[in-house]
């Protein structure tokens, strides 16, 4: 805490330095102006003039952009005033309606009523028939909301400007995510827009305790950057530490919470990411309520979510949704694939270049003969169908789907029965690829870091067999083992172990039974208290109504 | 310089890796030569042995499902003969014949000719015990004359001998139970037992109706190591019953009306305890248990009326008995243990042992049985009378 | 100054202790050729004796709570016999880490890849260890958590596997041996498996609850004591006579499971099982090593010495014996004696040394 | 074999004597150093198949000297 309070005032200092700096360098250039608006916006805060004229001027130079628009006008007693706003961010109808038409009707009718002189407080409290309105006098914040979609309106005599926040723009409806569709569970995926997906997280969690805190980061495109938490649940050391790692980015811009995740994370070295995304509100408010916190970035529906944990991977929002046994059995399934899709090829290679003696004899007699005049060492054979197979799944997803799917289908074709029936490859080798294709995509969250130990494992195997492949697999272990994400173990519950954290880890216990929140991740580790288990009338108690008694059949 | 120092990690390894680059162990497929069946014979001049090795053809054996590409025109199989002093060095001169290394880790059986195993077996068995490639639960076999021409007969069923005469063990043991399937691992047990004697099924050439077939017949009784005497398939069952390794098998016996009657052993279990009576004399119960249900009979009588079916048992009774006997009588005058009363006894009394073991072959002699049998007759099959009028 | 941040929970230490055990499962090796079916009687006896040792162990850790064994000889024997002792002790670390070295790759020569040179094995190995040394204890007790359970369910399953194997006549005749070769077969295996968690008093003050690590260890002993002894038990009664002559005697009792005629020649588990476990084993010692030697040299970090200290142990590794034979005949007959002076005989005096001190606080309290 | 063992000694020692220059941690380069031409020259040793006695093994004969009695 202190810390930031420490950062906060050198910053200050650092601002007035700049101050200086920034009024010489008005004296002395008055061209190129919108240049500087990059620093001045975030250093400099000259306050406006009293005269519209000087404003508008300013706002002129600063912002010399033909979607920016100043519309004059004159109301009440020949005062003069004008709206500034940029074109396509307001919506324009709202904005004649409830600002320009009741300030220009008063001159029409008898101004009797009129106090003598109005200020503009008296426009904002009496005539303009908006909510979201605020008095600013600083020029930057003015020109900052007028940028981010605000409606500037100025009027001669007062050095305030009133912001009417009537923003509106064409954006993207909320619709199923591409990347998690699901069978059953809400639909509806995050949006482009800062405020829809806050909003969306607010319906799911309607309580105070919820908080958003926005920051602006990328000194160009001062994109909003949202933390979201639940006070009470979320440990504040986490958010802190959120605090000053977004704090820390100095970049001119923002694009994407990929952008984020890299400045953020606590591994950049390694290949599994840190940080997890989700597309879903429900997911992402699941893990708000086990004391996570997420990170929301305009103009990305991707959200944030950290500390992350390995074991969240191999999670997704059905396994809660649909009953205990079947999602049990679906995620014992993910882990079964996960193995399949880092091991297959590595160990088809291991067994059949130097562990003969562990295929059951039929099965070795059936795969030497598929080998029988294949070319290439049974290394060379996988990495080059690996390496295809990359190619084609990259070509499937960049490509228009109805092409994608024709070009992997041809493909798998093409690759798979021509180059068997050409000798090239062996007909195991190309199902041992296949099955790793098929698997690792079950795992969405992992299939880059999938496809790298893949091919390590591969490489690995082809040197030095089964023991290569053991000692890939124990880096990889010692690796995940030493990663922490925001202060938490990787490979919690797992390791430190944990039993209430074995619940939902390779298996999902019922709700009902998941009395305890993950440990180390929320502040109070309690969710619900035991009494929560589901259980039928027992015969003492009076049935509940509705129940039919055998006797009324 | 983090990112650097990274990357000089990377190399590293890749340096490690590539330096190490020798890709020792590794053999593909398509370089070797997978041994399915050895036979060892007596080599023409002395000291030497005659080594067969039977290989798969890769290229013809078929496989399911391969349009064409196996082909299964020609042999399944490849005989490699080479003759040496040890088992290991002929091993190794066959790949002067063989563009390929042999492998052993499949070997399905390993046969010796009958003048090997008369000469002594052990000498041979090292190589399989120590070497790493070669597993332990090999078939042991002992052919009537020669292993070579055994591993040459072809089969009609399986293209590889090898595999058909494996599998002709197998079902042996399990179906009618006349010989013991002995694998490599139990044969080296009873060699380093010094009162136990080793047997091993022995595989015969006999005229088939077309061309020769190979089939298995009577169990070879070692003395030490060496082949002694061979039990025929009465005494070989003798012997299953008493080790309780019967798993099936087919009873004759005669109703009162003297008709024949076949009985099938569903499931059997047999154990021996020995004592040493105040006599110093050595003295073994052998207690059988039988159950087996009516599988055949010739005559019109209803058997499953219960005085006969009382009969019956006794009669099986009887049968077991006598195979047993004939099984003990037959080891007694081979004088070899194939039971291992012996060890029984040394487990029991360890220390009256030590001066017993060097005697051992005069007490077996002399070793008096008691055989209790205890032989049910369960279900009569889908019929309970035969089909005939009264 | 702590050269090692990091801190374990106690059921952390529990686990990490069987992992660094369960490698008995295989060490046991040595002593099937001396006492043949009854080395289970032997493994008894060892574990009685070794549950005194561990608490004679736990009583030193806990007299100087938050120091280990380094600063403990150096306050309890004063600066210049502590630094001898603690030199012995960091030597003896030095060589269990070489001998296991050598030994994990003699054993993966000889069943698994027969053909490639040993030096391989080693650097590799010894490769993993150091990265799992440079992420220090925490890492090396999360990973040992996994461990421990994996190496358990995979010895159990072997056991199960080999259940339609098993002979209980195998077991007998009992105790069929002279009282010296059966006094033998208890040293080795009290030495060789069982007091190397010695090295633990290194580990120990890193755990959260420094004043009660006495149950985790006793009963992380007890547990991987169950584990091997049934894991023995289950060899002996595949294998009987044949356990002596087998160089290996759990592994040659898991190449003749086949299961179902699929699963033949299951080795390669415990192979992995060996290399799990080894790699625990190695990685407890390395790290004891570097971190001892650090202290000693008050250094301010350990870290520096993790890869000269590899480099020499691959070296000296590579060609610690001329032969397996050598191997296992140091084992049988050199080692015990030369362990248990570092295992027994120095730990004994410093505990003697503490009870003495304590008594002439005593005194002078009294006076 | 030689080339590739200069080379890997020289890439790591590139990699982790500058962090120890970094952090001014003098005593523990001294240390590093002695300790890494140690293990360089076993290491060549080894590579050049020049048999020295080995340490571990011979010290463990000399301690078992020690002992009065033994098994055999």
């Amino acid at each position: 805490m202190f810390r930031y309070i420490l950062k906060k005032l050198r910053f200050y200092e650092l601002l007035k330095q700049d101050e200086k700096q920034q009024t010489e360098a008005e004296q002395t250039s008055k061209t190129s102006k919108t240049s500087q608006t990059a620093q001045t916006a975030q250093t400099a805060q000259p306050p406006l003039s009293k005269s519209l004229e000087e404003n508008l001027k300013a706002l002129q130079d600063v912002a010399e952009s033909n979607d920016f628009v100043i519309r004059r006008f004159v109301f009440g007693k020949r005062i003069h005033a004008a709206i500034v706003y940029i074109d396509g961010l307001i919506d324009k109808e709202l904005v004649n309606e409830n600002v320009l038409k009741p300030l220009m009707r008063i001159n029409l009718l008898d101004n009797s009523e009129l106090p003598p002189s109005i200020d503009i407080d008296y426009v904002k409290d009496a005539m303009l028939f908006v909510g979201d309105i605020e008095a600013q006098s600083a020029f930057d914040e003015v020109i900052g909301k007028i940028l981010s979609g605000d409606t500037a309106f100025l009027m001669d005599g007062s050095d305030k400007a009133m912001l009417i926040s009537l923003k509106g723009w064409k954006m993207r409806g909320i619709d199923e995510p591409q990347t998690e569709s699901v069978v059953r569970g809400p639909r509806e995926g995050f949006t482009e827009t800062l405020r829809i997906n806050t909003s969306m997280i607010r319906r799911k969690i309607k309580n105070t305790d919820l908080k958003f805190e926005t920051v602006k980061i990328g000194q160009r495109t001062k994109t909003d950057v949202c933390i979201v938490y639940i006070k009470g649940l979320a440990k504040s050391e986490l958010i802190e530490e959120i605090r000053q790692r977004l704090g820390r980015i100095k970049t001119d811009a923002i694009l994407e919470s990929g952008y984020i995740e890299q400045y953020i994370e606590d591994a950049p070295f390694s290949i599994f990411s840190t940080v997890a995304n989700s597309e879903k509100p429900d997911k992402v408010a699941a893990k708000l309520l086990e004391g996570r916190a997420a990170i929301l970035v305009d103009g990305s529906p991707f959200v944030l979510t950290v500390p992350m944990v390995f074991l969240e991977s191999f999670q997704s929002a059905e396994d809660y949704y649909s009953r205990p046994f079947f999602s049990s059995e679906i995620r014992i399934l993910r882990f079964v694939a996960f193995f399949i899709s880092i091991l297959a090829p590595a160990l088809y290679v291991a067994m059949s270049a130097f562990h003969q003696e562990l295929i059951p004899t039929p099965l070795l007699l059936s795969m030497a003969s598929a080998h029988e005049g294949i070319p290439f060492p049974a290394v060379a054979e996988a990495a080059i169908m690996l390496y295809f197979l990359e190619i084609l799944r990259e070509a499937g997803v960049r490509l228009p789907r109805p092409i994608g799917q024709a070009v992997s289908i041809v493909g798998a074709l093409v690759i798979g029965q021509a180059a068997v029936s050409a000798g090239l490859i062996g007909a195991p080798m190309v199902i041992v690829i296949a099955i790793t294709a098929v698997s690792s995509f079950t795992v969405p969250a992992q299939t880059d870091s999938e496809s790298i130990i893949r091919i390590a494992l591969l490489i690995l195997a082809g040197f030095l067999g089964g023991f290569g492949i053991a000692i890939g697999l124990l880096v990889v272990l010692i690796h995940l083992a030493s990663l922490r994400s925001f202060g938490t173990p990787y490979l919690m519950p797992l390791a430190p172990f944990s039993r209430s954290g074995m619940k939902d880890a390779f298996t999902r216990a019922p709700l009902w039974d998941m009395i305890r929140r993950p440990r180390g991740m929320a502040q109070d580790d309690i969710r619900q208290d035991r009494s929560s288990k589901p259980s039928p009338p027992k015969d003492d108690e009076e049935k509940p109504k509705g129940t039919v008694s055998e006797g009324s059949l | 310089m983090r990112i650097c120092g990274r990357l000089l990690k990377v190399v590293v390894c890749i340096l490690l890796i590539l330096g190490f680059c020798g890709c020792w162990d590794s053999r593909e497929l398509n370089k070797l030569a997978i041994v399915m069946g050895m036979g060892i014979d007596r080599g023409d001049d002395p000291g030497t042995l005659q080594f067969t090795a039977q290989v798969i053809n890769v290229g013809e054996i078929r496989t399911a499902g391969e349009n064409g590409g196996g082909g299964g025109q020609g042999k399944g199989y490849v005989n490699f003969e080479d003759t040496g002093n040890t088992v290991f060095s002929t091993i190794r001169d066959i790949t002067n014949q063989s563009s390929r290394k042999l492998y052993f880790a499949h070997n399905q059986i390993l046969i010796f000719g009958r003048s090997v195993a008369e000469e002594g077996v052990t000498k041979y068995l090292d190589f399989f015990l120590r070497d790493p490639e070669t597993r332990l639960n090999v078939y042991i076999l002992v052919a009537q004359d020669s292993a070579r021409d055994v591993l040459n007969v072809e089969s009609n069923i399986e293209n590889i001998p090898a595999q058909n005469i494996k599998s002709m063990v197998e079902e042996e043991s399990a179906f009618t139970s006349q010989t013991i399937a002995v694998r490599l691992y139990e044969f080296k047990d009873s060699l380093l037992v010094k009162t136990k004697a080793a047997v091993a099924p022995i595989v015969e050439i006999s005229q088939g109706s077309d061309g020769n077939i190979s089939k298995i017949n009577g169990t070879a009784v070692f003395k030490g190591d060496k082949l002694v005497g061979t039990l025929n398939k009465t005494e070989g069952r003798g012997l299953l019953w008493v080790l309780g390794k019967v798993k099936s098998g087919i009873i004759e016996a005669r109703t009162p009306q003297g008709s024949l009657v076949s009985m099938e052993t569903v499931r059997a279990d047999g154990k021996f305890s020995s004592e040493i009576t105040d006599d110093g004399k050595v003295k073994v119960t052998i207690s059988i248990r039988e159950e087996g249900n009516l599988g055949e009979q010739e005559g019109p009588e209803n058997l499953s009326d219960l005085s006969e079916v009382a009969y019956l048992e006794q009669q099986k009774n009887n049968v077991i008995k006598s195979e047993v006997m004939a099984a003990i009588r037959k080891a007694q005058e081979l004088d070899a243990d194939v039971f291992g009363f012996g060890e029984s006894i040394h487990h029991k009394y360890p220390k009256e042992w030590a001066a017993m073991e060097d005697n051992w072959d005069e007490l077996f002699q002399q070793i008096e049985v008691e055989v209790k049998v205890d032989a049910k007759l369960r279900l009569t099959g889908r019929i309970s009378v035969p089909a005939v009028p009264e | 100054m702590k050269l090692e941040k990091g801190i374990i929970t106690n059921t952390q230490l529990m686990f990490l202790i069987i992992s660094f055990m369960e490698f008995m499962v295989l060490a046991i090796n040595f002593v099937y050729p001396i006492s043949k079916e009854s080395t289970w009687i032997a493994i008894l006896v060892a574990y009685a004796l070794v549950i005194l040792i561990a608490l004679g162990y736990t009583a030193i850790a806990k007299k100087y709570p938050g120091k280990n064994l380094v600063e403990i000889n150096d306050i309890a024997l004063g600066p210049f016999i502590g630094k001898i002792f603690s030199a012995l002790y960091i030597w003896f670390f030095f060589e269990y880490l070489i001998h296991f070295s050598y030994y994990f790759n003699s054993f993966w020569i000889t069943y698994i890849m027969t053909e490639t040179p040993r030096i391989v094995f080693v650097v590799f190995l010894m490769a993993v260890c150091a990265m799992a040394v440079k992420d220090g204890i925490e890492t090396i007790a999360r990973c040992s958590v996994i461990f421990a359970i994996l190496v358990g369910t995979m010895v159990i399953s072997i056991v199960v596997a080999q259940i339609s194997k098993m002979e209980l006549s195998h077991f007998l005749p009992i105790l069929d041996m002279t009282p010296k070769v059966f006094i033998q077969s208890v040293h080795i295996i009290l030495t060789i498996p069982f007091c190397d968690i010695v090295v633990f008093l290194m580990i120990l003050p890193y755990t959260d609850k420094n004043t009660q690590i006495r149950k985790p260890v006793l009963l992380a002993i007890s547990l991987s004591t169950a584990l091997m002894f049934i894991c023995v038990l289950a060899s002996t009664a595949v294998l009987g006579v044949r356990m002596g002559t087998s160089t290996s005697g759990t592994f040659a009792a898991t190449r003749e499971i086949e299961i179902a005629a699929i699963l033949a020649r299951v080795d390669v588990l415990i192979a992995i099982t060996l290399l799990i476990t080894i790699f625990i084993k190695i990685t407890v010692f390395y790290y004891a090593t570097v971190l001892g030697l650090a202290q000693m040299l008050k250094l301010r970090s350990y870290k520096p010495l993790i890869v000269p200290i590899g480099l020499i142990a691959c070296a000296i590794s590579a060609n610690l014996y001329p032969s397996d034979m050598e191997q296992v005949y140091c084992a049988q007959y050199i080692w015990p004696f030369n362990a248990s002076i570092f295992e027994i005989l120095l730990p004994a005096i410093t505990l003697v040394v503490i009870a003495l001190q304590s008594v002439w606080k005593e005194k002078g309290a009294a006076e | 074999m030689i080339a590739l063992l200069i080379v890997a000694f020289a890439v790591i020692l590139l990699i982790q004597v500058p962090k120890l220059i970094k952090k001014k941690y003098w005593r523990e380069l001294l240390v590093y150093s002695v300790l890494m031409t140690l293990a360089f020259v076993m290491c060549l040793l080894y590579a050049l198949h020049v048999d020295v006695p080995n340490p571990v093994k011979n010290t463990q004969y000399y301690i078992k000297e020690l002992f009065p009695f033994s098994y055999k």
